[in-house]
């Protein structure tokens, strides 16, 4: 079976609790901000990988992005894929529709039994980008699969919907997934494993290798401006040391009336 | 990996499992083992350990996440090899660390521990908060970043981000200045010092930390450190020369001792306490140092030291060693190491635990609230203990 | 989920029970030669009730159960050849009581050698118990379902001689108790009550002995020994007894073993001192080394090593390694001290029959009225042929124990059987009706003592 | 076969006759000494033979370095007058005998240090006093290839050291060594005393290993801190064989700033650790030994010292608890430099 | 401008709750530009589903086919490119649902018009339409715009548009939908219900919900302590859920149960708006967070900002002293 994951790249502002916006506008400032792998699409590599180790085959990981980009890759390949590639582009807050394009024109020129996604991205989390690349390769597709059987010709799969309930479908190969968090325990890449990555050739294309110029990518959509959200009423923080605070809370909640 | 391959398969099965890992050094109670002692089942005691990893490479099991608890629940206190009788006891620790770095290597370890590593490639930290926030723990202080000062402060991962800790890294910073003491510490540029990253198997991480920190200490000329941890001591000391990084590295405690004795640090003014002291694994077991704090303590007039039962290489270790004050894989029990040191150290009467090491700190922290013993003991490290004894606090 | 399994977590807890394949590999191990079989729960018990849960449970389901203390008998009488539940007793570790003037303490079963030893060292500085040549990790209740001794038993003989009470949970779950503490008085004494001997030396098979009083004896001010070394081992059993005749000595052992070649083919004497003070010692000195064995030292026949202050703790897993390989296992005896230069000649033989490094050992019970003459086979556990040697070569003691008149002291399987057919037909029969009345489903440590079959 | 090079004419014309006159152990004035060192010379018996007590002493007062107590204790064994019990020596016999193997060779082509029979003394050779010195072996199973045997005097079993010693030697040399420090002196006796006594060759320089620590220490001089102890020195018997090493003891602890203590069962009147002493066949060995050894400790404790220093681990064993019983610190020479530079006494425990 | 589409959608036999959320912000931008509101339903049969939008809609396509029981993305994605192709609507907008999620994209490629998803904010401006989406866990929003085209895609997040009741009877347009095609290639085989076995967290009055901070299985033990302490019961945010550290069952948020409890006690949790949308109803919120900066701050009455495994012990037992008075 032939797989092929794609990846992306983003910072991980959990820990940011002032994120700016930079003098563009349409960016924040990244300065400081540690990068990694998209949680979402961690869990669709653990997922490539097992299937590739239940029934052999490929799996390739693919990015859009520019040098730093690399990294992930090398993740990647400590992970289990056996080949990566990097097209060099800067698309991280590019309409979906461009990516889309970019990455079904990789695709396409790839052996693909297999599809898979991360089902959103941390950073901008349109969640789209999946779904689109498999109508552009006239593939079916999933997305938010939670649970994922792979055979020789078709996967069973189920995804999930709102207020816990799934829905399973069994899928006909050819298939594009988007993968959603829970469904593995993504391994833990030792830096020995990054470290022998770092051998491995990874491949990097222009827009050109792939026949693209940049005038056949055409935004339909612009991001206008970023703006840091209204700060609502907020909660009333109850300060102190952790003695006087719990009390405070308890008290609180007494008073009303839970206890 | 097969049996085969496995670097200690020649010693592994020498293990005859007759119990005396379990043991303190003076008996006075079985169950010296923390996981032992948290958890009560053979394959939690140091020749369970053994014999589990032999099973698992030689394939009479398979790996599990149970296995891999039972495995990083080991503390690497080295209680075991201290009491172990037989020759092989020097290999006992480095054969449970040889078998997590197998499973580091397949990426099959708890999520804690997963977590754990991943904040540490990622942020330099444990915790995974961020690098640029490392410094912010001296803030209202007038310590120095390094330049040339004869001494390096080294705060370590607990002390530059945990709250309790950092009043401890504050509080040395403030008795090192009374005391005149040129030194200067790295702020956000500090880094990781990998002990735990060691004792948890991830030895390339491990090495990629020391080779930058050995690099930048280079650098900046630094030549003497001190350290707040005896854990971030102990790599310093005997890991780092492996990497031509030869440092004069000293425990706080032990700089602490040198400056009283010398005179330079006058805690005449002391007072009046009932206080017991927990030797830290990675500054006893592992280096031998017993007596530096001890002989702080007792220099504090009207100081009264009295000694808990295990004491010194019969310590029993507070639970937070092997990166578990954060992976936490003992926790969440009366039986917690943590939770029976202070039941300990209150039965003795003592009013103060004394601690040397911030990993330790903040176990017993939690240790003795869960216990609801905090109307009766407080936990405070030896540089608080000195900083009040000099009028600081 | 298993219901069994659930029922045993409401019993002791969540934490306490596991069928994890780690618990099970682990618990399914004697660290002697005795194959492995795996348990299908092992569970840790707190209390008496929870034991007593545990066994009414399995009772039901008929489901085997096999207490387990340290677990270094060495002979499999631990191992869960049924399956079922391995009990690991080790948390039943509290000590009771101790009563100074009557010299005795009431503990767990669980409690260890170890804990006994330093717990009476730092409480009750006076006395001490009779503590085993095993690891300090060995239980007080293991030791005594086996009719274990320890450094006491010259002048006081088997531990299981020096039992007040006892508590006991039945196969059926009932709660027995046995001595002046049945009756509601204190542990004190196990006698005069009519005599109920239903458990000591059972290893487990007809109950599960929860609570011991055990007695304890004057702790002197300082112990230490002396070793005394003879060439000709027929000179063994006229020394012990002319030891014994002192009343002097608190331990007497003699040894002989291959490895290291210094004590190669002599005989040792390791000779227990105590004394309350320098005179007490010295006199004592003088009356074993000069005037008992001083014929011996001037003829050259045997010679004094010295004495030192002290008693080392027993360390005899070093054994293990002898063979670099984690593993020894013993056949022990129980033998008339004549008995000794042939015990020793032909273990030897064994021994080397098995290429294996002989080690014997005799400790004398009672004023010489036996000893406990044991020989051991060191095997590496890494190399199957070593293993089976020395199964053959146990195999072979066993037969030889039963051949010089001896009995087995906690045989395995292989000596049981040998000891069952050698039975006296009618105490056999009676040994059925106990089993069968105490152990009705045979759920009680199944394989061993099956005197039914 | 080895002979002893004993020249009787030397003792006829020895005017002090000290060998036995000086002997702590036996009261022998100088008419009678002579008589019985000549019978024994002649092989007959004497009383010297049945009450000597083996401390290697008189090999240290003959002025004519003519080895009365080689003489002695081979004169012991021919006239079968062991000093010791059967099972005693038969130990002895049976320690020398290396078990599991052959020795490992290697080429070493320099100096390097040896350890003996002391396999669980190891801890006494780590820091810096030894860093890059070569141990010649650490398998304790195997290190009997190189033990110098001279133990045996003890148990007048001379033939077995002539037996045993040049396939020692003969090992020893196998590795290619320069200079061997022997770690203890008894084994730089047996190459620089008893060899040449009965003519055994030594391809290579022994090493007294209290010059090679005197020198060490001298090397990293700077690191010295006075150690402020009260020391007494508890002498071995067998460094009657090398007084011309004995002043390195004084040399080390002036070095070292540790005061020797005026005392006086020393240098000459060293007294034995009783080790030997308490096992012999003589009536009333054990209680000999005792008096020998509470003489011994009490005159260190008058003398005031703090600390016993302990160069051979017989003594070490034999003396090293009742030492520390009376509160002495019992503690080797080796771990006593250790301490002078900073470093942690292994022996401490 | 030409008119809005709003897709209604239904899952048991009901209509969501997002699909009046949308048809309420569809109507409010309908007015706006004074063009009609189109409510598109498909099902099997959609009597009932049709009358009900029909309040909001100006005009109610509804589409009926045998082979519609299920919400499928193929079918509807066909039906919709189809009306969409026909009527030309400006705008057309769905909630931001799972199968959305499967439907727009697919739908925005086969029109080649944009989409927009997760939009927070949906506004016209001079004709232009203008969205907002919640980036980088909800602490920065994006503002975008569209280039010249038709129609453009928009999803809205679920709880960000608040229900006002329609008085509208827009008529009813049936279509019985020639469905050719069969979907052969990606076969539906039924939903799977999550099976409850303990609690129904959504009964609980006291809620004590912990998220990924807890950082190990053992620490729900202490949680549990202080949900008894308050008579209540554990809930989770999706990450424990994930790791295996509590059933899915308690988990609370989009994915999970939506509670309305007297008090919700948030423990460690960051509040993305996933899980925030679960439990918003609360009466009390509090929570308990290290990092200032989680956004569950912003939706809480109460909050402390410190290390779970300082407050939480000592609350326990506070709320114990507490009690007993």
């Amino acid at each position: 079976m032939d797989i092929i994951a794609c990846i992306k790249r983003v910072p991980d502002t959990s820990e940011a609790d002032a994120i700016k916006i930079d003098g563009s506008q349409r960016d924040i400032q990244k300065s400081g901000l540690a990068f990694k792998i998209n949680d979402w699409d961690e869990y669709a590599l653990e997922a490539a990988v097992q299937i590739k180790e239940k029934l052999g085959g490929t799996l390739t990981a693919v990015t859009v992005g520019h040098q730093e980009w690399n990294d992930i890759l090398r993740r990647a390949l400590a992970m289990g894929a056996d080949t990566s590639i990097r097209i060099d582009r800067d698309v991280a807050s590019e309409d979906p529709h461009i990516v889309a394009l970019i990455l079904k024109t990789v695709i396409q020129r790839l052996p693909h039994d297999l599809v898979l996604f991360g089902a959103q991205s941390e950073d901008f989390g349109s969640g789209q980008l999946g779904a689109m690349v498999a109508e552009m390769l006239g593939i079916p597709h999933a997305t938010l699969v939670v649970s994922l059987e792979a055979g020789e010709n078709k996967v069973h799969i189920s995804r999930e919907l709102e207020a816990g309930t799934l829905e399973s479908y069994m899928i006909g190969l050819p298939a594009l997934l988007t993968i959603h968090t829970g469904i593995n325990q993504p391994r833990y890449i030792s830096l020995g494993g990054i470290k022998r990555a770092m051998k491995e050739e990874l491949q990097v294309m222009s827009l050109n290798d792939l026949g693209l110029s940049v005038d056949m990518l055409v935004p339909m959509m612009k991001l206008e401006r970023l703006e840091l959200p209204l700060q609502g009423k907020g909660a009333e923080l109850i300060t102190g040391t952790p003695e006087e605070a719990a009390e405070q809370l308890a008290k609180t909640l007494k008073g009303a009336g839970i206890f | 990996m097969t049996l085969l391959d496995y670097k200690y398969a020649d010693t592994i099965h020498r293990c005859f499992r007759c119990g005396y890992c379990k043991f303190p050094v003076n008996w006075m109670d079985v169950n010296n083992c923390p996981a032992y002692a948290r958890f009560r089942m053979e394959t939690y005691s140091c020749g369970g350990r053994l014999w589990l990893i032999r099973a698992w490479l030689s394939g009479e099991i398979d790996w599990s996440n149970h296995l891999a608890e039972i495995l990083y629940s080991c503390t690497a206190c080295k209680n075991c090899e201290v009491k172990c009788p037989l020759r092989f006891n020097v290999d006992i620790l480095n054969m449970i660390i040889a078998a997590k770095s197998e499973m580091v290597e397949s990426g099959r370890i708890p999520s804690s521990v997963k977590e754990f590593l991943e904040n540490i490639q990622r942020q330099g930290n444990p915790y995974g908060h961020s690098r640029v926030k490392r410094g912010e723990w001296m803030e209202g202080t007038e310590i120095e970043p390094y330049q040339g000062h004869d001494l390096l402060y080294y705060v370590g991962c607990v002390g530059s981000y945990d709250d309790r800790a950092q009043e401890v890294a504050r509080m040395l910073g403030k008795v090192l200045q009374k005391a005149r003491v040129s030194f200067g510490v790295l702020g956000n540029d500090e880094n990781c010092d990998g002990n735990e990253v060691s004792k948890l198997g991830e030895e390339t991480l491990f090495e990629m930390l020391v080779e930058e920190n050995v690099a930048q200490f280079k650098k900046l000329g630094i030549q003497k450190v001190v350290t707040l941890s005896p854990h971030s001591y102990n790599a310093m000391k005997n890991d780092y020369p492996r990497f031509n990084g030869s440092f004069d590295v000293m425990h706080y405690t032990q700089l602490l001792k040198s400056l009283i004795s010398d005179g330079r640090l006058d805690v005449s003014a002391g007072f009046d306490a009932v206080v017991t002291y927990h030797d830290p694994c990675f500054l006893g077991r592992w280096n031998n140092e017993y007596e530096a704090a001890r002989n702080v303590i007792t220099a504090i007039p009207g100081i009264q030291l009295i000694e808990m039962e295990r004491n010194r290489d019969s310590t029993l270790c507070c639970g937070g060693g092997g990166g578990n004050f954060y992976i936490d894989l003992l926790g969440g029990s009366e039986r917690s190491p943590a939770r029976i040191r202070a039941r300990e150290a209150h039965a003795i009467g003592a009013r103060i635990l004394a601690v040397a090491c911030p990993n330790c700190l903040t176990m017993f922290e939690d240790a003795v609230k869960a216990e609801g013993l905090e109307e009766e003991l407080v936990v405070r490290d030896v540089s608080e203990i000195v900083a009040e004894a000099c009028g600081i606090m | 989920m298993d219901s069994i399994r659930q029922a045993l977590a409401e019993i002791v807890g969540e934490e306490h029970v596991s069928t994890h394949p780690e618990e099970l590999y682990i618990y399914s191990f004697d660290l002697g030669t005795t194959e492995p079989h795996r348990p299908d729960y092992a569970v840790s018990p707190r209390t008496t009730e929870e034991v007593q849960g545990i066994v009414k449970l399995a009772n039901k389901e008929k489901i085997p159960v096999v207490p387990l203390g340290g677990g270094l008998s060495l002979a499999g009488i631990a191992v869960p050849f049924k399956g079922g539940i391995c009990l690991d007793l080790k948390r039943m570790d509290s000590i009771i009581e101790v009563n100074e003037k009557a010299r005795y303490a009431v503990v767990e079963c669980g409690v260890s050698q170890a804990r006994m030893c330093s717990y009476l060292e730092k409480h009750h500085p006076s006395l001490t118990h009779s503590e085993p040549g095993a690891p300090g990790s060995a239980t007080v209740g293991g030791n005594i379902a086996i009719h274990g001794q320890g450094d006491l038993a010259q002048p006081y003989g088997f531990n299981s001689d020096m039992v007040n009470g006892l508590e006991v949970v039945l196969p059926t779950g009932e709660v027995c108790r046995f001595g002046s503490c049945a009756i509601g008085a204190s542990w004190f004494t196990l006698h005069p009550l009519p005599d109920l001997g239903l458990f000591l030396g059972w290893g487990g098979t007809t109950g599960i002995i929860t609570k011991i009083s055990l007695r304890l004896f004057p702790r002197k001010r300082i112990r230490g020994v002396g070793l005394f070394v003879v060439e000709d081992e027929e000179l063994v059993p006229e020394i012990m007894y002319k030891l014994t005749q002192t009343q002097m000595a608190e331990d007497i052992i003699a040894f002989s073993q291959a490895i290291p070649p210094l004590v190669s083919g002599v005989q040792h004497f390791t000779i227990n001192l105590a004394a309350d003070s320098e005179k007490e010692l010295e006199f004592k000195q003088e009356i074993i080394w000069d005037d008992t064995l001083g014929e011996y030292i001037r003829s050259g026949a045997g010679g004094f090593l010295g004495f030192s202050r002290g008693l080392d703790r027993p360390a005899v897993s070093k054994t293990s390694d002898w063979r670099k390989g984690g593993g020894f296992e013993y056949v022990g005896s129980i033998m008339p001290i004549e008995k000794y230069p042939e015990c020793y000649r032909r273990g030897r033989e064994i021994s080397e029959r098995h290429g294996i490094p002989y080690t014997v050992l005799g400790r004398c019970i009672g004023i010489a009225h036996a000893m406990m003459f044991s020989w051991t086979y060191a095997f590496n556990r890494a190399d199957a042929e070593t293993v089976k040697q020395a199964r053959e070569a146990l195999h072979e003691t066993d037969d030889l124990v039963l051949e010089l008149g001896g009995t087995i002291w906690k045989p395995g399987l292989y000596g049981q059987k040998l000891v069952i057919e050698r039975l006296d037909p009618n105490t056999l029969n009676l040994m059925k009706k106990v089993k069968q009345l105490l152990d009705p489903n045979g759920i009680m440590n199944p394989g061993n003592w099956e005197v039914s079959q | 076969m080895y002979e002893l090079k004993f020249d009787e004419n030397r003792c006829l014309r020895c005017t002090t006759q000290d060998c036995l006159t000086k002997c702590q152990y036996m009261d022998i004035d100088r008419h009678t000494a002579k008589e019985e060192i000549l019978k024994i010379a002649h092989g007959e018996d004497s009383f010297v033979l049945h009450d000597c007590v083996t401390c290697y002493a008189c090999e240290e007062y003959c002025p004519s370095n003519n080895h009365p107590f080689y003489l002695i204790v081979e004169k012991q064994e021919e006239l079968d007058v062991p000093p010791l019990p059967r099972p005693l020596i038969q130990r002895g016999i049976n320690t020398g005998i290396p078990f599991r193997g052959e020795p490992v060779i290697e080429e070493i082509n320099g100096r390097v240090l040896n350890m003996g029979v002391f396999a669980d003394l190891m801890y006494l050779i780590e820091g810096k006093l030894f860093q890059g010195l070569p141990v010649i072996s650490m398998d304790p199973r195997k290190m009997m290839h190189y033990f110098c045997q001279l133990m045996y005097l003890h148990y007048a079993r001379t033939s077995i050291i002539k037996e045993r010693l040049p396939n020692i030697i003969e090992t020893i040399a196998k590795h290619k060594v320069t200079e061997v420090i022997c770690f203890h002196d008894e084994c730089y006796g047996t190459y620089t005393s008893y060899c040449p006594a009965v003519g055994i060759n030594v391809p290579f320089k022994p090493v007294h290993f209290f010059e090679f620590l005197f020198n060490r220490l001298n090397e990293l001089n700077n690191e010295i801190r006075p150690v402020n102890l009260k020391v007494a020195y508890q002498r071995p018997c067998s460094s009657r064989l090398s007084s011309d090493k004995l002043h390195f003891v004084y040399d080390i602890f002036k070095l070292i700033g540790a005061e020797h203590v005026e005392r006086e069962y020393v240098d000459e009147n060293a007294l034995c650790c009783g080790g030997t002493i308490q096992g012999q066949r003589r009536e009333g060995s054990r209680k000999r030994a005792a008096d020998v050894q509470r003489r011994n400790i009490e005159d260190m404790i008058s003398a005031g010292a703090e600390a016993c220093i302990f160069n051979c681990p017989a003594c070490y064993n034999t003396l090293g608890a009742m030492v520390a019983q009376r509160g002495l610190k019992p503690i080797f020479m080796s771990d006593l430099c250790r301490l002078a530079i900073g470093e942690k006494p292994a022996g401490w425990r | 401008m030409s008119s809005i589409f709003v897709m209604a959608e239904h899952r048991n036999q009901a209509l969501a709750d997002i699909s009046l959320q949308m048809l309420s912000k569809g109507r409010q931008l309908a007015d706006q530009a004074q063009t009609e509101l189109l409510a598109v339903v498909i099902a099997k049969d959609t009597t009932g589903y049709a009358e009900e939008v029909a309040k909001w809609a100006d005009r109610v396509i509804a589409v009926k086919n045998d082979r519609l029981e299920e919400p499928l993305a193929e079918p509807y994605q066909k039906i919709l490119a189809l009306l969409t192709k026909e009527r030309r609507p400006k705008i057309v907008l769905m909630g931001h649902t799972s199968l959305a999620m499967d439907l727009a994209p697919p739908l925005s490629v086969e029109l080649e018009v944009p989409l927009a998803t997760d939009c927070t904010d949906i506004s016209v401006q001079n004709g232009d339409v203008i969205v907002t989406r919640s980036i980088h866990n909800g602490k920065v929003n994006a503002i975008y715009s569209f280039a010249p085209c038709n129609t453009v895609i928009i999803t809205g997040r679920v709880g960000e548009f608040p229900i006002e009741e329609g008085n509208r009877h827009g008529q009813i347009e049936e279509i019985d939908f020639p469905l050719e095609e069969e979907f052969s290639y990606k076969k539906f085989e039924g939903y799977v219900a999550q099976e409850v076995r303990g609690v129904d967290i959504t009964q609980a009055e006291v809620l004590v919900s912990v998220g990924r901070g807890i950082k190990e299985k053992e620490n729900i033990e202490m949680a549990q302590q202080l949900a008894e302490a308050l008579g209540g019961e554990v809930s989770c945010s999706r990450p424990v859920v994930d790791y295996g550290w509590l059933p899915s069952e308690r988990q609370v948020g989009l994915s999970g149960k939506t509670v309305k409890p007297k008090l919700y006690l948030a423990i460690a949790v960051s509040g993305a708006f996933q899980h925030v949308v679960g439990m918003k109803s609360a009466k009390m919120t509090v929570a308990i967070n290290k990092d200032a900066g989680a956004p569950i701050f912003k939706v809480a009455d109460f909050g402390i900002v410190d290390d779970l495994f300082k407050i939480v012990p000592i609350l326990i037992k506070k709320i114990a002293e507490l009690k007993d008075r």
